[in-house]
């Protein structure tokens, strides 16, 4: 740009403390660029490839969700929650499902449980599969994003024939799920499974393992554990900075205590530990988790109900609770203060790309214009739910 | 390590006027004083018997009726499993705290989301500006009394109800008799 | 091209050409007839890969491809030519006009030039330029001087970023293909593309790839740089449209726009036709010796085919490279040109002039090495087969469980 | 940039050696690995269907029963509770009930959806107790004017439904087809637009 007093103007709103440098350009990273997962604008302070740093700029998605709850009845709030995080919406049905249940102390039957865990399991690997291949496909890789998407769909067929919908399911009810279901899924959730899992071998061989593909994300904007903890980072950011904090282990909320699974951390694969590669593959690596969760699950259901008998009208003692629960981006919680009401008297949603997407300040300093779309690949970011 | 008993450490640590209250809920919360959340919160996060390490989310909740805006935190221990909720309320005409920023850098946001949507300002914040919303915008959304206005740079902020459009042309042709 | 102008004049007229008045009028002509031959061919060959292209890239990606413009959607290049020449040329209010507009001619010459010095079949060649080498490396650079005044001038940053990487990498990547050019012409001794075509043989053992060792590591340094400089996957880092979302033609629309991926799309073909003639003998056909091809029209058509064959399935690796890499990064790309190829492309240059000297091309011990060197070069490509045969083999019956139809599709048979 | 210079920058030159061609060959394997798995796909069938043009089955028994589509309406079971007007949480159903002054009869005489404002959300149809409210298979509900997407269902006023005496007397036959040709017409008559008045 030619007046460098007029850029020291425009990025000053987003960071005082930035220094000024004569020779800078900014660049416009967004709304409208293919690698920004959704709608993002990225201010790119750079005077060539090398970036001075990416000031994120939210918003562009922002909903009022949390003011809108406090205009819904609890039980017709649940299809909104959806909208939070559309690629795993079941994690948001069961953190707000959870936070009422908890609030108006009703006990979920015990399928009901294992069916949220496995609905949520598959809702995990089907977001895992746009995060890794969408990060494949920002760094040009495109049949591995194809791949996933082709693998997606069987995932969106289950759920389809499960809820009726693809993406925003609405299949948790307080006090249990929406529908039971049907007598041969199981044995279609099986066979997805038994062709899936060598499919991950499949895709390791065809890009994960790929050098070019290492070698664009091994050391790539790497994110120490002291940084991790101090920026919030959840979920597979913070594994693959190697701290163990899988919800799902420490909290055991719903049924996952019942079950054996491994939490996978980053120990720097292929490069230091907590780069784009760790996360990358820690998220690969959840996946067959995820699908032992799931065959373990569908052995163990029990039958009986799948939803307690919930008023259809449900008014909520004056109370509050925070839960929480692990989402495909990482912890997700809701912070509900009930008043008496059948409305939430406030509704805080915290979500993980919310805090990821603030690390992207620091971690992007000193990288070059392709690493910040890996970083963001790699962060996994959805924009409605940074935006809520 | 339960809730109760970081209330009896914070007691014994800082003393009453610091710690007002401890409130039983689903998930018990801990009053404290609005003067000091920092301190208190770099005591909860560096002390070894509780190493709240994580700063899990920072809400605001607005109740028009004590005048009064409502911060509450909510860290997170993984050594301790356990989850520690403080509350401390701010006057909602000039409501004012201080910044957790110094403690968790993730403050930053979460600081900048309330002084968006409620108005909260935070002393120390590097850059307390509007985040979701328009730097322009008027009004902060999440406050009770909050009024959308009807258009923002000459946009419309509503649009038409079909149904009710509908219904209107339906009267006034008289189908609906 | 002049002899067999005269010849065709001579076959039409039955006077010699040189008696003729009309000889430069006749010159002018055919030059006009064979140039537009080329352009025609450059152009459709560039349409129809894109077509080709876009089928192959879907059956990778389990999909169909363009299906809808004619049987099984072969007339899709043609449907998106025209809608390219109905757009509206859109010039930016702050571009540089006059080089926003000359940028595309660039890239249109200096790939198309270049279709002048390229055989196709024995003695089909527009012009057998003593320096057909030489020309063709020096009219490809032509590209980049379109690339960067198109990213320049049309001012805007993401096309200006475009530009700049295109320029460090056409000229980090001309030394490595010039040096592993080198080791062709100095085996063959000669410039001109059909003469080096015709010191190597029809036998893989006789192609100059499997020569030695030292040729063998040329051939991929010349695969890659021209990888390179053809902007392809791993190296289409002026135009990534993941980051700088089209690079140096975000600005271009129109006719104007089109330019760039036909060009894009014909340099394929020079891409295959290169390596094809310099490394992997050409249109020389296995057992028949060059005297007897002219005799006979069969011969002289299977030469055409073999050389066809070659370099499309050089041009499909090229395909298949580009859907399944990932991109490098901008700093990588110079990394492994000054790191790799070059030092390694000198290496090779030294090497082979001593492998020259020690073993002949007639020597036992260098024949034998020849067929060794096949040998491997074969069996690594069985490997790759057994590779995908296992990769296919793998989720065939849990594939055919899933979804209840079976998963076998062979690549001839569309849906 | 840095990985690369550290890679040079080795304390040991034969370990960098080493390094150096165990790049190379990490590349050439993995490059060959990857063109061996694009490469098998080349015999493999495509997933995608060519919708709408080359289906192997109608697209109503692709689409599995749960399917929530745009709702559909059968006003003869309808007891006029209005449970989906309330329960639906963005207020896209509007149902108006009149009452013959003389007869003191009740009539449906509204039953509006607004689909564009929908979400899908199912909820209306769960607390539907007769079966009135129902998703269709109809998934493709684009129209020009936002306003042809307000369903109108009630043309003449309804009576509302009565409970019969048995079950039996209730005749299944919501079938997706019925819904669909039903749908149809509201798709393609333009019902008004606010367009017309200004």
């Amino acid at each position: 740009m030619k007046n460098p007093a007029k850029v020291n103007e425009a990025i000053r709103h987003l960071k005082p403390q930035a220094a000024p440098f004569e020779e800078e350009m900014s660049l416009n990273f967004g709304p409208q660029h293919p690698s920004t997962h959704g709608v993002l604008n990225f201010l790119v302070v750079t005077d060539g490839e090398v970036m001075h740093q990416a000031l994120p700029n939210i918003g562009y998605l922002h909903r009022g969700i949390e003011k809108l709850a406090e205009m819904t009845p609890y039980s017709g709030f649940m299809p909104y929650t959806d909208r939070v995080d559309y690629l795993a919406a079941m994690f948001a049905n069961q953190v707000f499902a959870m936070a009422v249940e908890s609030l108006a102390e009703i006990e979920v039957p015990k399928r009901a449980e294992y069916l949220r865990v496995i609905v949520c399991e598959l809702n995990r690997i089907a977001s895992h599969f746009i995060a890794t291949g969408a990060l494949a496909l920002d760094l040009g890789a495109v049949t591995p994003f194809v791949q996933w998407l082709r693998e997606r769909e069987f995932i969106n067929d289950i759920m389809e024939a499960l809820c009726g919908a693809r993406l925003t399911y609405n299949y948790m009810r307080i006090g249990g799920v929406s529908v039971d279901m049907p007598g041969d899924l199981p044995d279609k959730i099986l066979r997805f499974l038994d062709h899936f899992e060598p499919i991950i071998d499949e895709y390791n061989r065809l890009i994960s393992n790929n050098e070019i593909f290492v070698k664009r994300l091994a050391d790539v904007a790497v994110i120490s554990p002291i940084d991790a903890v101090n920026f919030g980072l959840v979920g597979p950011n913070l594994r693959a900075s190697g701290i163990g904090i899988d919800l799902r282990k420490t909290l055991g909320y719903s049924v996952y205590p019942d079950f054996d699974f491994e939490v996978p951390l980053g120990k720097g694969f292929r490069g230091a530990l907590g780069d784009a590669y760790d996360r990358y593959m820690v998220r690969i690596l959840e996946m067959t988790q995820s699908c032992r969760i799931i065959r373990q699950a569908l052995e163990k259901i029990p039958g009986g109900e799948y939803r307690a008998n919930v008023k259809k009208k449900l008014k909520v003692e004056e109370n509050e609770v925070y839960s929480r629960v692990e989402s495909a981006r990482g912890e997700m919680g809701v912070y509900l203060i009930s008043d008496g009401t059948d409305r939430p008297y406030r509704l805080k949603i915290k979500t993980g790309s919310f805090t990821a997407m603030s690390i992207v300040e620091k971690a992007s300093q000193g990288l070059m214009v392709a690493d910040l779309i890996a970083l963001i690949g790699s962060l996994d970011v959805v924009a409605p739910e940074v935006d809520r | 390590m339960k809730p109760a008993e970081v209330y009896k450490l914070l007691i014994d640590r800082f003393g009453e006027d610091l710690i007002l209250a401890y409130v039983e809920t689903r998930n018990p919360y801990i009053k404290i004083n609005n003067g000091y959340v920092q301190a208190i919160c770099t005591f909860l996060r560096y002390n070894p018997s509780t190493k709240f390490a994580f700063l899990s989310s920072i809400s605001g909740v607005d109740y028009p009726q004590r005048n009064e805006i409502d911060i509450v935190y909510h860290l997170f221990s993984p050594f301790l499993n356990t989850l520690c909720v403080l509350k401390t309320s701010t006057p909602r005409d000039l409501p004012e705290l201080e910044s957790l920023e110094s403690v968790w850098k993730v403050a930053n946001w979460f600081e900048r989301e309330i002084y968006d949507l409620l108005g909260v300002r935070f002393t120390g914040h590097s850059n307390l500006k509007r985040i979701l919303l328009p730097d322009d915008w008027e009004g902060h959304p999440l406050r009770k009394d909050y009024k959308e206005k009807n258009s923002y740079h000459d946009m419309e902020t509503m649009r038409p109800d079909p149904l009710k459009v509908l219904r209107e042309k339906n009267e006034k042709s008289g189908k609906s008799q | 091209m002049k002899a067999f102008a005269d010849k065709l004049f001579l076959n039409i007229f039955h006077i010699q050409a040189a008696d003729s008045p009309y000889l430069a009028l006749w010159y002018v002509l055919m030059m006009f007839l064979v140039s537009f031959i080329l352009l025609n061919f450059a152009a459709l060959f560039a349409g129809i890969a894109s077509y080709v292209e876009r089928r192959i890239a879907a059956r990778m990606q389990n999909r169909i491809g363009p299906n809808l413009v004619g049987p099984q959607g072969i007339l899709q290049w043609l449907a998106d030519g025209l809608k390219m020449f109905l757009k509206e040329d859109l010039v930016p209010q702050t571009a540089d006009k006059f080089i926003f507009r000359l940028a595309p001619y660039f890239v249109f010459a200096g790939l198309f030039g270049a279709f002048v010095a390229l055989p196709f079949g024995y003695g089909i060649v527009a012009a057998d330029l003593n320096v057909g080498i030489y020309y063709i490396l020096a009219i490809t650079s032509l590209v980049v001087v379109g690339i960067i005044s198109g990213g320049w001038s049309s001012n805007s940053k993401w096309a200006l970023f475009g530009a700049l990487r295109s320029a460090a990498q056409i000229i980090s990547y001309e030394i490595p293909t010039g040096l592993s050019l080198m080791l062709v012409v100095m085996l063959a001794g000669s410039l001109s593309t059909q003469s080096i075509i015709e010191s190597q043989g029809g036998w893989p053992w006789e192609w100059f790839v499997f020569h030695s060792p030292f040729t063998l590591a040329g051939f991929f340094i010349f695969f890659i740089s021209s990888l390179a400089e053809g902007n392809r996957v791993p190296f289409d880092l002026p135009e990534a449209e993941s980051e700088l979302v089209s690079g140096f033609n975000t600005e271009y629309s129109g006719l104007r726009f089109l330019i760039y991926p036909m060009a894009e799309w014909a340099n394929l073909w020079v891409v295959g036709a290169m390596v094809t003639l310099t490394y992997l003998g050409g249109w020389q056909i296995p057992g028949v010796r060059l005297e007897t091809i002219p005799s006979s029209v069969l011969l002289f058509l299977i030469s055409i085919t073999i050389f066809f064959i070659k370099t499309l399935a050089v041009v499909f690796i090229v395909i298949q490279l580009r859907w399944t890499l990932p991109r490098v990064r901008v700093d990588q790309m110079t990394l492994i040109c000054w790191t790799y190829l070059v030092p390694i492309a000198l290496i090779c240059l030294i090497g082979t002039m001593i492998w020259m000297l020690a073993f002949p091309w007639k020597s036992v011990f260098g024949t034998a090495i020849r067929i060794l060197m096949s040998t491997v070069g074969g069996s690594v490509m069985i490997w790759c087969m057994l590779r995908a045969r296992h990769n296919y083999v793998i989720d065939k019956d849990r594939f055919e469980k899933l979804k209840g139809i079976p998963a076998w599709y062979p690549p001839w048979k569309l849906p | 940039m840095v990985s690369a210079m550290e890679t040079a920058v080795n304390p040991s030159v034969r370990s960098a050696v080493r390094k150096y061609f165990k790049n190379i060959y990490q590349l050439f394997y993995s490059i060959l690995e990857g063109m061996a798995v694009t490469f098998s796909y080349l015999f493999r069938r495509p997933i995608t269907i060519q919708y709408p043009y080359k289906l192997d089955k109608p697209m109503d028994e692709i689409i599995p029963d749960r399917f929530r589509g745009i709702l559909g309406v059968d006003l003869r079971y309808c007891i006029a509770c209005r449970l989906c007007q309330t329960t639906c949480p963005i207020a896209c159903i509007a149902i108006d009930l009149e009452r013959n002054p003389e007869t003191k009869e009740r009539f449906i005489t509204r039953f509006d959806i607004d689909i564009s404002k929908c979400m899908f959300c199912g909820l209306c149809v769960e607390v539907c107790s007769t079966g009135t409210l129902h998703h269709s298979k109809i998934f493709d509900g684009t129209s020009r004017h936002v306003e042809n997407l307000v369903l109108e269902f009630v043309n003449t006023p309804v009576r509302p439904f009565i409970k019969p005496k048995s079950i039996e007397d209730i005749p299944v036959d919501r079938s997706g087809a019925i819904t669909r040709n039903k749908l149809k017409d509201f798709f393609d008559l333009p019902k008004f637009r606010l367009t017309d008045e200004a």
